[in-house]
């Protein structure tokens, strides 16, 4: 029983301290709930870093009116519950002035209610899905993105198979675990066959599956000119082997999930000829662009993935509308971040709409031996 | 026809992994009676032994300059193998001596219970952001990492069928495997001692056998068995991250229950069974419903029979 | 005459190929104490599963008060009047010697779980209804100081007894005891022999006894049926039985006979 | 008179909850203070996982690994009522009121359509045992979670999302609260046993009549109607439904629960349901090293308490409550009554 | 005479809180049989699994062959000499009767040795013969006690420690057991008996203990138990 005592007093006494927060008027805290365990745990950490990239780099331009921007982070595990009570306590109990996250729409949607009854600004760096920033019909009045919304990129890659490529048949594989992927899929579909193309088999996999043969092999038969596979780069170049250890000859098309350097490390070749559609690409010249590429390398060494990008994207903006806003209060950042234009990210130059969509011109990238050239630039 | 042979060798590439994992679990079942939660973790700690194995023996990839030869590729493939086996076997042999023998005389529950934690450890662990940088990076960290291609992969095509040595080697090493158990098992002092262990380790011990060798040997055959699975697998899907052994550990459970939990054979079918058949749904129903659908095999088998495919149902003496 | 209690006509059990009784025949009156022997495997204990329920006989008929119970699973015909205890005790181990009584009385009950989530009163009626007569049984197996032990840590002999005071606690008509002396002494066997009489005398039951302590069913049957290789191969009075050839070559060897009868005495009542 | 002696004491855990309750929510949000509201939404909602998990996992001796799944059909039956029922309102009623009604009705819906699920599953726990009852019990979890992924009127991966924020101190409470009545209530009855019996020995439990196929159904359905209730609740906390929140691992989460809380034991489940929740809650800071600690402590308390908290003991079992209330064992049904 | 084979000196055993053996001290001469008598729960078996090291004892010492063997595990315990046919039997019943004799000869190395003596138990219950390739789960409780006694031969033991070997058994077949028990004792075998069936037990035994609640409360040659008029009351039923 005393065993029984003792943990029930730690546990206590562990809540206590956690909830004691140390307030101190010259710093700036913002919140970052991502997965930093689980399975998509590759993804939060990603985006945590390009965070911890844009607040290394604003304080040393001496940080906002004057006050140093701290960051602190919070593990869902990549469990809409546990965003939802991350979100809670970073906005209740550690006062933050602006929260960054989800990577998934899922755990997105589970924060953003909490962002808006509490009037603390949300910027999510990478979910796509519409809702996100939707409460039925009205915008949600906290929560903005820095990324392109499903219908964009699958619209986007639709136009492109059909009209630049003259492409008519077109298998998709999707991973039925990931509203992301769930999202350009359909709307890839919605379009394409609006423009006049056939889908010719539409299958699904699930992220971390080990084997796409099954779904490959069945695709293989109906002979499609392009398969479309958006979804995350850790599937994305298991599914390109074995499409050619099968013999597919054909290209793969995706969205901005396939970029990563490992990607290429895993395809080994197996995606040449394919490509997808992006925020940007590390070849563009653009110093902003470059310096990102090379201080990321510097710190964490290997090359930013677009969650990196997009977190550090998320995390900029924030940084300019608090400094542009009167004051550090919600509401004043709110306003602030939905007045940006033209705002120089590294995943593009954004513009939040009305709807707290990011407004901003997607790239498409061909993959040509193992290396992403760039292909076009598609406008919204 | 071409499309159903084509599965036919997928289906057969995926359940020869799944067989692969369920042989090391159904050993460990067969004498603790025990879901070794973290089956599928050691399998997920063998890839990543065998992936710093090969940076520590610099393996170098089929297509490097000058490629490496013949008995290079041996030598060093054979390294990595035995390594990661040897791993995996200390670290069943450390997670039984430590998690699971203190409880052994509890209830059942309560094991599983440290399985769980132990496999929680190790997978979270292993997604810490590295601590070691050299020589290796160590924890890997939660990205995905490629496995060295230890082999050159050769592909064969007959009538737009293609499979490849990969496959064939994995199909060969899991019957080997199986043919090698199923000797110990039944042909071997050490085998009928672990027999006897698995029906009651208390008799066991007044026969002689020294039980908790018995045991600690079980383990670190399952795991060492984990080991060499994993190598296979990642050699031919070459994505390990530290998750990746929760869906193998997964399937791994439901081809030994569906073979029979214990039966060696058992889960030498199981995998092939269910590898077709998650492949044969994939292929020509709606492959959304694949993970569905497999379970629904599993559980139609297990209602008509209850102890799997080649268990034993015995009805209890009244 | 009155219905009989039970009636086994031609009941046969196969597992597989093998015949574990073969078109056994037993009829039992209200209040009859029956004995059944023979050696290990014979099929004793195949027939008591075949009455209860646990296996399903391959041929043949099990009637319980005049009712065919083929296919009835063993809570049903449990429910019809027909109670056993088991060779290797199967007490519920970790529960009280009360709950264990209590448990037996659910066979009975009337109210359902709706009652027992809302206390409704028929629920509170039933509890106490229950209570009293599980405390009774208790008392009549002189096991009342003994209610709220966990049945595991009960020596033996009074496992043995909750055994027979949880069958009892059913309500049966019918009382199946398989091997109840196993693992006593001699002692404690001929108290046994006493509490088996004075249950039957106060129950008014009928029962099936397995036993291979010949002392013990011989004292206490008044009809023995001996089985071998699932085939009844003698039937009638124990002084009957004891002194046919074929009992003895199976069952009870020739040592058996000459042994017994100087060393240990028959007790009284016995023929 | 009786009856209403008789409803009283049926209902009197409520009627001295609820009032606390209701004010517990109301200084809560008097204060202004919601800090703790969600984190509090979830210990409760995981008391009622593990509460009535045991029903099945402790009671009954069952081992299944597919709450997950009835909490899944909970969610998205009451996401799906509340959904339907956004643009409606009982216009005699104030519109705070109507809506707590309908979702009182979603919840009943949840709760009934789980319970449903329950039969389903619960049939092959006639035919199976232990292990491999668990992994189809796991299976069928699965099969729910992947039918609702490809389900696009659920909304496939994303869910539903946009729900009304229905879930309060007072509804988890009073559904924790009838979770535990439930839990107490089944294990001093008739009915309880009869479960018990099942966990102890089939075989003897059949033969003294305790029609055990029956009752392991019955025991499943009333388990999962209660994760349906869990799910339904936590949905209607954070507005969502996601397939995601009912994964495998978040049964696997459950029966930790009960097994840390010593298995059968109605408080361990409920004291090591919220140690647990708040500990992880704890652990946060930790950021990534929180769940190698979890992990960590799992194994320890496991290897230093195998038995659970409680071993399969309640809370006033333990001698400092026995020596205080001196209870009188005045049989089953005074028990009945008693607690909790 | 040399010194016992087996010297018990104050054996303490708890069960979680309850004492199941509260000092018992016994010896078993070399080459003698020592039966152990008492109602149940008395705690003979426990005595037994004690002794063997199923259950770890909280004091006393074991003395084996001249050897404090106190700190052993049970299978050490075989290889010098010890044998122990459990309560229940302990047959391995997903075993063959053949393999399940074999495994009482684990420890042996002598392959032809075995062979021989497996050969000699076939010959002792020649029913083992005729089942030796058939899963042992299939025998009947009759068979699976002699295949229980057989086992226990196979490791060439010094001392057989015996629990209940007559439990279950059909009239017929305990005379056949006890008879085998005989000549195995003849051959110089130390038996520590536990039985029920204490007329059969003290007939066969040397010397006989008398166990009340964990305590050995009367002692003597197997003659003199069966004369005492305690004896004959309680565990007699005379």
């Amino acid at each position: 029983m005393r065993l029984v005592r003792a943990a029930v007093l730690t546990t206590l006494a562990i809540v206590a301290a956690a909830c004691q927060k140390k307030s101190a008027s010259d710093t700036i805290l913002i919140g970052h709930v991502g997965s930093l365990t689980g399975a998509e745990a590759s993804f939060g950490t990603s985006t945590e870093n390009g965070i911890r990239l844009a607040v290394e780099e604003i304080n040393a331009r001496g940080g906002i009116k004057g006050k140093r921007v701290v960051v602190k982070t919070y593990d869902d595990q990549g469990k809409p519950e546990e965003a939802a009570v991350a979100a809670t306590r970073l906005i209740t109990q550690d006062k933050v002035t602006v929260l960054l996250g989800e990577v998934a729409s899922s755990r997105s949607l589970a924060m953003a209610p909490i962002a808006d009854a509490n009037q603390v600004p949300q910027i999510t760096p990478t979910s796509t899905n519409p809702r996100v920033t939707k409460d039925g019909d009205k915008t949600r009045p906290y929560v903005f993105r820095v990324c392109f919304i499903d219908p964009f990129q699958g619209t986007v890659m639709a136009k492109f198979a059909r009209e630049n490529l003259k492409l008519e048949r077109v298998a998709i594989l999707r991973d039925v675990g990931s509203d992301y992927s769930v999202g350009l899929a359909d709307y890839f579909k919605k379009k394409f066959e609006e423009l006049g193309g056939t889908i010719v088999n539409d299958q699904s996999f699930k992220g971390g599956d080990q084997d796409f043969k099954a779904q490959l092999t069945t695709i293989k038969g109906k002979k499609p000119e392009l398969i479309y596979v958006p979804g995350y780069y850790t599937d994305v170049a298991l599914v390109a082997r074995q499409a050619r250890e099968l013999g597919i000859k054909v290209p793969l098309g995706g969205g901005d999930g396939w970029d990563s350097a490992k990607l290429y490390e895993i395809a080994q070749g197996a995606l040449d000829g394919s490509f997808f559609s992006n925020h940007y690409t590390h070849e563009n010249p653009d110093p902003l662009i470059q310096n990102f590429v090379k201080r990321y390398r510097e710190k964490f060494g290997g090359t930013p993935d677009s969650m990196a990008a997009l977190g550090y994207d998320a995390a900029q903006v924030a940084f300019a509308a608090m400094a542009r806003a009167t004051d550090l209060s919600g509401p004043a950042v709110r306003d602030a971040i939905a007045t940006t234009r033209n705002f120089p990210g590294v995943g593009g130059t954004i513009t939040i709409d009305s709807d707290h969509n990011a407004v901003k011109s997607a790239v498409v990238l061909g993959i040509e031996k193992n290396k992403a050239r760039f292909i076009a630039t598609v406008n919204p | 026809m071409t499309e159903f042979l084509q599965h036919l060798v997928n289906g057969l590439s995926v359940g020869t992994i799944y067989a692969l994992v369920a042989l090391g679990y159904t050993m460990v079942y067969g004498v603790l009676k025990l879901i070794n939660f973290a089956h599928g973790d050691v399998y997920m700690v063998g890839a990543f032994a065998g992936y710093y194995l090969s940076e520590l023996v610099g393996v170098r990839p089929p297509w490097a300059d000058p490629p490496p030869g013949a008995g290079e590729v041996f030598v060093k493939a054979t390294i990595v193998t035995m390594g990661a086996m040897i791993i995996c076997g200390l670290l069943g042999y450390v997670i039984e001596r430590f998690a699971y023998r203190p409880l052994r005389h509890r209830a059942r529950l309560t094991a599983l219970i440290t399985a769980i934690g132990v496999s929680f450890l190790l997978e979270f662990g292993f997604q810490l952001s590295p601590l070691v940088h050299t020589p290796i990076e160590f924890p890997p960290g939660p990205s995905p990492r490629v496995f060295p291609a230890l082999l050159e992969r050769v592909g064969y095509e007959w009538a737009g069928v293609s499979l490849s040595n990969y496959d064939i080697i994995g199909l060969l090493v899991a019957l080997g495997l199986m043919l090698g158990l199923q000797f110990i098992v039944y042909r071997t002092r050490f085998g009928t001692a672990m027999r006897a262990v698995s029906f009651d380790s208390e008799v066991a011990g007044l026969m002689g056998i020294p039980v908790n060798r018995i045991i600690s040997w079980t383990f670190i055959l399952g795991s060492a068995l984990a080991a060499a699975a994993a190598v296979i697998s990642a050699v031919s899907r070459p994505r390990i991250e530290p998750l990746f052994g929760l869906m193998a550990g997964l399937k791994a459970f439901v081809a030994a229950v569906l073979g029979g939990i214990g039966s060696v054979p058992g889960a030498m079918v199981g995998g092939l069974v269910l590898g077709l058949a998650e492949e044969y749904v994939a292929g020509y129903t709606d492959s959304s419903y694949r993970d569905a659908i497999a379970f629904t095999v599993l559980i139609l088998v297990l209602l008509i029979r209850p102890a799997g495919l080649f268990g034993r149902f015995t009805v209890e003496k009244v | 005459m009155s219905i009989a209690t039970l009636e086994l006509e031609g009941v046969t059990v196969r597992f597989g190929g093998l015949k574990a009784l073969l078109d056994f025949d037993l009829v039992m009156q209200p209040g009859e104490l029956v004995g059944l022997i023979g050696p290990n495997g014979a099929g004793k204990t195949t027939a008591f599963n075949a009455i209860t329920g646990v296996y399903q006989p391959t041929e043949g008929e099990v009637r319980v008060g005049g009712s065919r119970v083929n296919g009835r699973k063993p809570h049903q015909i449990c429910a019809r009047g027909v109670a056993r205890t088991f060779q290797n005790i199967r007490l519920f181990r970790e529960l009280s010697a009360l709950d264990n009584v209590r448990i037996a009385c659910h066979a009975r009950a009337e109210s359902g779980f709706f009652d027992a989530l809302f206390l409704t009163g028929r629920h509170l009626r039933e509890e106490a209804r229950i209570l009293s007569r599980a405390e009774e049984y208790l008392e009549v197996m002189g096991l009342g100081h003994r209610r709220d032990e966990v049945s595991r840590n009960l020596p033996y002999g009074e496992q043995r007894r909750l055994e027979i005071a949880r069958a009892l606690a059913t309500g049966p008509k019918l009382l199946c005891l398989d091997e109840p002396a196993a693992g006593m002494n001699a002692a404690e066997k001929v108290e046994l022999m006493e509490l088996i009489r004075s249950v039957r005398d106060r129950f008014g039951i009928a029962i099936l006894v397995i036993e291979h302590d010949m002392r013990l069913v011989m004292g206490v049957s008044e009809r023995l049926l001996v089985l071998d290789h699932g085939c009844t191969i003698a039937a009638g009075t124990p002084a009957e039985v004891r002194r046919n050839p074929r009992v003895i070559e199976a069952y009870l060897g020739d040592a058996y006979l000459e042994e017994k009868q100087i060393a240990v005495p028959l007790p009284e009542g016995s023929p | 008179m009786a009856p209403l002696r008789q409803l009283l004491r049926s209902f009197l855990p409520f009627l001295v909850g609820v009032p606390v309750l209701l004010s517990a929510q109301w200084a809560m949000e008097y204060s202004g203070s919601q800090a703790y509201t969600l984190l509090l939404v979830t210990v409760g909602v995981n008391v009622i996982l593990a509460v009535s998990l045991n029903v099945v996992n402790g009671a009954t001796g069952q081992f299944s690994l597919g709450h997950a799944g009835f909490m899944a059909v909970g969610a998205y039956t009451a996401a799906k009522i509340t959904l339907g029922l956004a643009g409606f309102k009982l216009s005699f009623l104030p519109a705070a009121v109507s809506d707590q009604l309908f979702f009182a009705l979603a919840l009943a819906a949840a709760m009934a359509a789980a319970g449903l699920a329950g039969v389903l599953v619960g049939l092959p726990s006639l035919r199976l045992r232990g292990d491999y009852l668990a992994i189809v019990t796991l299976g069928f979890g699965e099969i729910i979670r992947s039918v609702i992924e490809n389900m696009k009127s659920l909304g496939q991966a994303t869910g539903l999302s946009g729900l009304p924020l229905r879930t309060n101190l007072v509804w988890v409470g009073v559904s924790a609260l009838a979770t535990v009545v439930m839990a107490r209530r089944l294990s001093v009855s008739t009915q309880g046993r009869a479960l018990f019996a099942i966990r102890e020995d089939e075989v003897a439990a059949e033969a003294m009549g305790v029609d055990t196929t029956g009752y392991k159904v019955r025991a499943f359905v009333i388990s999962a109607a209660y994760a349906g209730l869990g799910g339904a609740l936590i949905a209607h906390a954070i507005l969502l439904a996601t397939p995601r929140m009912f994964t495998f691992v978040r049964s696997i989460e459950v029966v930790v629960m009960i097994v840390l809380g010593g298995l059968g034991s109605i408080t361990g489940s409920v004291v090591s349901a919220v140690v647990l929740t708040l500990g992880l809650e704890a652990l946060r800071e930790f950021q990534a090293y929180r769940m190698v600690v979890y992990a960590a402590l799992l194994i320890v308390l496991m290897l230093l308490r195998p038995q659970g908290i409680f071993g399969t003991h309640e809370l006033w079992d333990l001698p400092f409550f026995k020596r205080r209330g001196a209870r009188k064992d005045a049989g089953g049904a005074a028990r009945a009554g008693g607690a909790p | 005479m040399s010194g016992p084979i087996l010297e018990v000196r104050d054996l303490r055993v708890d069960y979680g809180g309850i004492k199941a053996l509260r000092g018992i001290s016994l010896e078993v001469p070399e080459g003698e049989v020592v039966a152990l008598i008492g109602a149940n729960g008395a705690g003979k078996t426990t005595t037994l699994r004690a002794i063997s090291k199923m259950l770890r004892p909280v004091t006393g010492t074991i003395r084996f062959r001249g050897e404090d063997v106190t700190r052993l595990a049970s299978h050490q315990l075989v290889a010098r000499g010890m044998a122990h046919g459990p309560e229940g039997r302990g047959i391995f019943l997903n075993l063959t009767v053949s393999e399940n004799l074999r495994l009482g000869a684990y420890l042996r190395r002598d392959l032809a040795g075995i062979q021989a003596d497996a050969e000699k138990a076939y010959a002792l219950f020649p029913i083992l013969a005729e089942r030796r390739s058939q899963v042992s789960g299939t025998l009947s409780g009759g068979e699976q006690q002699m295949l229980a006694v057989a086992r226990a031969l196979m490791s060439r033991p010094r001392l057989l420690l015996l629990d209940e070997p007559s439990l279950g058994l059909a009239p017929q077949v305990v005379e056949r057991i006890f008879a085998v028990l005989r000549d195995v004792s003849a051959t110089g075998v130390s038996l520590l008996l536990v039985e029920q069936n204490a007329h059969k037990a003290l007939q066969l035994a040397h010397r006989g203990y008398v166990l009340e609640t964990g305590q050995i409360v009367m002692t003597g040659t197997g003659r003199e138990l069966l004369a005492s008029p305690e004896v004959r009351k309680a565990y007699l039923g005379e």
